[in-house]
């Protein structure tokens, strides 16, 4: 009999630690959403690659909070430590002033909590940047340089955001500014301003980022529509003069001194982009050129997307403010696109008509995406219309662009 | 109300700056890019004036002889090895069998690929 | 003179310094075991990807105990720093109750200490998991889902082998519990539970985990005979129905949410898992798959095997308890074969002769060996019957139960 | 005595736990697939029922053409992009020069390989 | 007019932020330099592998030294963390003595910190050293023991170095030994001897090692032909014996044990390598070995690569002692090659003529260029005669060679 | 000058140490290369009278048929597996059609690269 009984306590034991008995309604609608994410991922191909890492770790800590739980050491008496079957003889002690010594028994942390250092720390993403740089081709900006003119119009996006999250009264400054920076379209920055300014809104904010940059095609198309005349859209480039080996070489160098001086709270990225970036116009590292863009941010990758996922526990994520995030990102992204566009107008103007305002959209970032909603909707009018190789110029100035900002932001608000 | 004041001041210096930083870059880039560019072209012409001065030099001395079409030649320079184009030729050899054949060029693909297989291969590898 | 005086003190410093003075006959014989696994390993070729590192970490901790050692500070007084060549200023300092300044002397780990970190904080084990994940097919699983009952019954060994280890009166219940789960045939599970459970024995529990693992065509044809007539060993099963995509995509999901729910201490193992398989399923990742089940895992295995390798130093593993857990280990290993093939055979009975109780060896893990041993017995028989396809489903059914048993044993002996 | 009472005990919940946890698992799993499969099926049906549909209303009016063997014609639904067959097609050209010849058709290699092949595959690759 | 004024305060801090007012002119001196190396390893292809992130380092650490800033833990007040916009209750606290509050402000180390860490607590060399040994065939070597003897001449102008760099005064023992490792001509042996004995130093001491290895076929040839007679150039020397599977696998094993036991220091290093090299000869564990010769090591050389680079700030590369290093590094490198030449005269006549002596200044290492100068040198003379094979042996024995000398300086200096 | 002093006699330490560990080392592989050796030649020559014995008393029993060239054979005892053997004659015939063909041997080729090669592939791989 008295097995039984003990037998019975065992098994209310194992109930008690499980789940059924932790986790709240938060933590199972949370687990709702990530099942969401994870069909917009699969089936939608949303972002795919990080969009589902995300939902994964969204899901899991949501199940079992503990794998971001943080390595603790309690001070427990000896009575506590037989009470836990622990051999004090084992542990080190302290005493402390009440004259009782005290067991310290140290729990290491979860598994997330520990591949989470990287994106607290800023590891992650100026090495994911590393990775993009080895595979963007900065010959369409360099070609024509005016397109960073483009690049730094969709910034304002950013700002603009800023003021109105300020304004609701819900966000302090640092989080506008984590918020303003989904507009940039540029996940990595996002996240890695995001951990500076406001680690607690990581999870709805990189969630909205991913998410916007997968709906480029959606939300950029009629607002390029509506912003622009058909004769402006009609506009056909001339093709972009070729780029020698040289002028790409020294183009990264040129780029890392300039920002690194300029914004150092931006040098991590760009320092980083750039480097990936004379690895492969360097021609002559091919072998770590492979490896930073294949092998390492793949690693980076599943690292960074379920350890972001898992900062959105049911607690954090289930509140007004991410129902802010969520609209104000969306507002961000369309403000980005507009400024965009209407400086392409003013480009058009400028240049007596040789510029065709729908490339300035392509200044989000959100590379190749954004380029190529550029060419799709440019080619709606003009079938023979190709923009795509003018639209890549403002499209990689985005990336360098939102760095920037990200630079402004961090400075001012850090 | 001190809040928006600081968050508008905020806008129009992150407007200011961002705009500063890139427009800074244009000018950059856009000199750089143009001494390269003359640079080059002041070499090109001087080995092209020294080439023809050469050429000029040369002509009544060695009359070139007509290039016979060899059996395996490499355009491009040289930049496919021999090595390359031997294997090359086995494998057409294995194939023809005994027909009479030629290799007449062997030609390396373009590299730089056209501007939609590139943001083609960005679409499956940059969604970062 | 002086100077042949002095050049005599360094030699001896050096031979003093060197192994031939410090090591002990225990680091002789490790480095003796050591060689007989890395010809097990290489000539053999028994589980080579881990037993050879384990094997080198094992020889190379006890040629040079220090590689594993840990990062110390030493407290020495100015009268010591000097002794040691030391320059006082650049060091930081202490000052006790007995109004002494000290010198903070730091010296730094070695290099698999360092390493060793992700086996210890229980890093290591999950991101194999993931690997493994990637590139297994849960397929004939969920084709015939009863295959679980066999991939539960191996599972009873853990706990029969957990009884034997407490009786034996030598072994706490927690270590008892690391031993026991040697029968679950699976070497990630057995490394990730031993960690927790008793660090101290990892070193003797990894090797006999692995080496059975590579005994597998040994150690379970002759109790598969053993235990089954010639006339259930002949039956043929009929052809698995096929599994659509959406089955399996939702396999992973729907087995971690159970499962780290109920159990949460099994959720980083089953989360890893079924995360690489929700990769390779999913077929929109492609990139992280890839890398996923080889460079990432590749990189882990190295540091995994040396550095488990690494804590077999030659006092803690020529002890008694390696010997009793080496045979409770192989002990393990039978019972789990033996228990899944009795339930093979109640299978056998309860669906009228159709199941082939062969298959109930498999659901020990060790995939896929074990699962082609019941082909390989049952072709003996019929040399037109192929097994193989219906021993995967408890073959990979038994990682599961593994871990689920983990769970239970790490919620209740933690 | 007492700790082996409590192997006992913990022999007993672990075997029962296992067993509970596995068991579910085989209810869901058996479930979801039914439901699924019971789904597509139904759906499959649906469509079939509308096909037919539509082809007795098109037959009276078009006449569907006899289906000309093109050149080049991918299977499979067009899985395999046209880039890649134009490359298959090139390469079939300058293997056959300028031998009549047609590319009937390109199939794609089952990618489900056979079950052996598949534990073959996992023998070099996990042992983990 | 306010907000102009506010708008204007911005900009100044922004601008007091910016490297324009941070920057010396030894870091903008530091970023000329990095030009140089750059030009370097692109344009003259100058072991651009480490080279190039070498100087992306140097050049990103002087336009931005806080990408190697340290973590910083600041006791601030209540009134300091208001005037820096933050708030107190998110913080903890300490009491220190004065009875005064104060909040505990940490502040992230930058990125080259963190990726720092394994240069710092000696990881990346070994890895290096793991990856080369998965390259490295010691067939030549096994065939023609002999050959240690001229890896072991070679380092003769390690220890002749340390004498003259003592004897200048500027230098420590530690630096000096430092230094003369740089005649090693092994870049990770080089890094991991300085992490451990003068890390103030990494930086000159990299960039002069990995320069010269650079530089092998400028600086080896003179010397050789100064030391050699044309008939001793023109020696023939036969085949060698081809050299059994079983000696492969047994020559890591024994090296290891060996050198292990007699140098301890040299076990981090010589492990590893002997390691990697079980890996490639074992021929069981392919995966792990293609991966760590490729992947592993490519992520490793980039972080060693950038972070050694961002060793060299200003201030500490822009003094004479840095002149001192590159002229003695200088003078190692010509010493161990003219050190390896004689041996091999020695040989020659040792052996009746069947040595040529060429094949000595292979012994410094920098695999595998420095056989190739062996080679080349010696058909200018025989156009028939082909030394590569022979130039092996020496070469990858002054690999073991400079390991051991490493671990001699550790053993005495550390 | 003691400074000088220790640093001549750690000079003439490292010097000794150095040369003692690398010549031990060329003893120890000298030695176990020898043993090596000798123990495989003998192993040879006792498997070569072990055949030499088989082959006098087969001799009159069984006379070999003269072996038949097969449509695919592989040389190298049976490494390349039959599979991509098969992958290879299926190339080989798309190529050929129907003309009469016959692959006559499937021939590894060398993994043992010159020394050349070698030299050349750690030039590439090995700058570190
Ligand atoms: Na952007
Ligand atoms: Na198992
Ligand atoms: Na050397």
């Amino acid at each position: 009999m008295e097995i039984l009984q003990q037998l019975w306590q065992i098994i209310c034991h194992l109930l008690g630690e499980s789940g059924f008995s932790k986790l709240t309604w938060e933590n199972y609608a949370m687990v709702g959403i990530s099942f969401v994410l994870m069909y917009l991922a699969i089936k939608k191909q949303f972002e795919p690659l990080l969009l589902l890492p995300i939902a994964f770790g969204m899901c899991l800590v949501n199940l079992f909070p503990d794998i971001m739980g943080l390595p603790t050491t309690e001070l427990l008496t000896k009575a506590q430590m037989l009470d836990k079957n622990l051999d004090p003889s084992t542990y080190p002690t302290t005493v402390l002033n009440d004259g009782v010594t005290y067991y310290n028994y140290t729990q290491y942390g979860g598994l997330f909590y520990y591949l989470y250092q990287g994106v607290k720390l800023g590891i992650y993403p100026p090495l994911i940047f590393l990775g993009i740089g080895c595979m963007t081709d900065f010959g369409p900006l360099i070609a024509n340089p005016k397109s960073f003119i483009l690049g730094a119009a969709a910034q304002i996006g950013i700002f603009l955001t800023f003021i109105i999250a300020t304004a609701m009264g819900i966000f302090k400054p640092e989080e506008a500014g984590s918020i303003a920076i989904i507009g940039g379209a540029d996940g990595p920055t996002a996240i890695f301003v995001t951990t500076q300014l406001a680690p607690q809104l990581l999870g709805p904010i990189a969630v909205a980022a991913y998410s916007y940059m997968a709906l480029v095609p959606i939300i950029q198309p009629p607002i390029m529509r509506a912003l622009t005349t058909k004769k402006e859209r009609s506009v056909v480039m001339g093709q972009l003069r070729p780029v020698s080996k040289l002028e790409r070489i020294l183009f990264p160098i040129i780029v890392v001194v300039l920002v690194a001086t300029l914004l150092p709270d931006a040098a991590p990225l760009v320092g980083m982009l750039m480097l990936g970036n004379l690895f492969k116009e360097s021609g002559v590292v091919d072998r770590i050129n492979k490896t930073a863009q294949n092998e390492l941010m793949n690693i980076i990758t599943i690292f960074l997307g379920v350890t972001v996922g898992a900062t959105a526990s049911g607690k954090v994520f289930l509140t007004i403010q991410t129902g802010g995030i969520i609209l104000l990102g969306l507002f961000a992204f369309c403000l980005a696109t507009a400024c965009g566009v209407l400086f392409g107008k003013i480009m058009h103007k400028a240049t007596g008509g040789k510029v065709n305002p729908l490339i300035g959209s392509a200044g989000v970032s959100a590379v190749p995406m954004a380029a190529r909603i550029s060419q799709k909707v440019g080619q709606e009018e003009n079938p023979g219309n190709f923009l795509l190789m003018h639209a890549m110029g403002p499209n990689v100035a985005g990336v360098i662009g939102s760095a920037v900002a990200a630079g402004v932001l961090l400075s001012v608000l850090k | 109300m001190n809040n928006m004041m600081q968050a508008f001041i905020l806008l129009l210096a992150g407007f200011l700056v961002v705009f500063c930083v890139l427009i800074l870059l244009i000018i950059v880039v856009t000199l750089y890019s143009k001494t390269i560019r003359s640079v080059q072209e002041a070499n090109r012409k001087k080995k092209e004036a020294k080439i023809q001065v050469k050429a000029a030099k040369a002509e009544p001395k060695t009359k070139p002889e007509p290039q016979v079409e060899t059996a395996v030649t490499a355009e491009d320079d040289g930049e496919i090895p021999g090595e390359i184009i031997a294997v090359i030729a086995a494998a057409v050899d294995a194939v023809y069998g005994d027909k009479p054949h030629r290799i007449k060029a062997v030609k390396k693909s373009r590299s730089s690929r056209s501007a939609w297989a590139r943001a083609g291969a960005l679409q499956n590898t940059r969604p970062f």
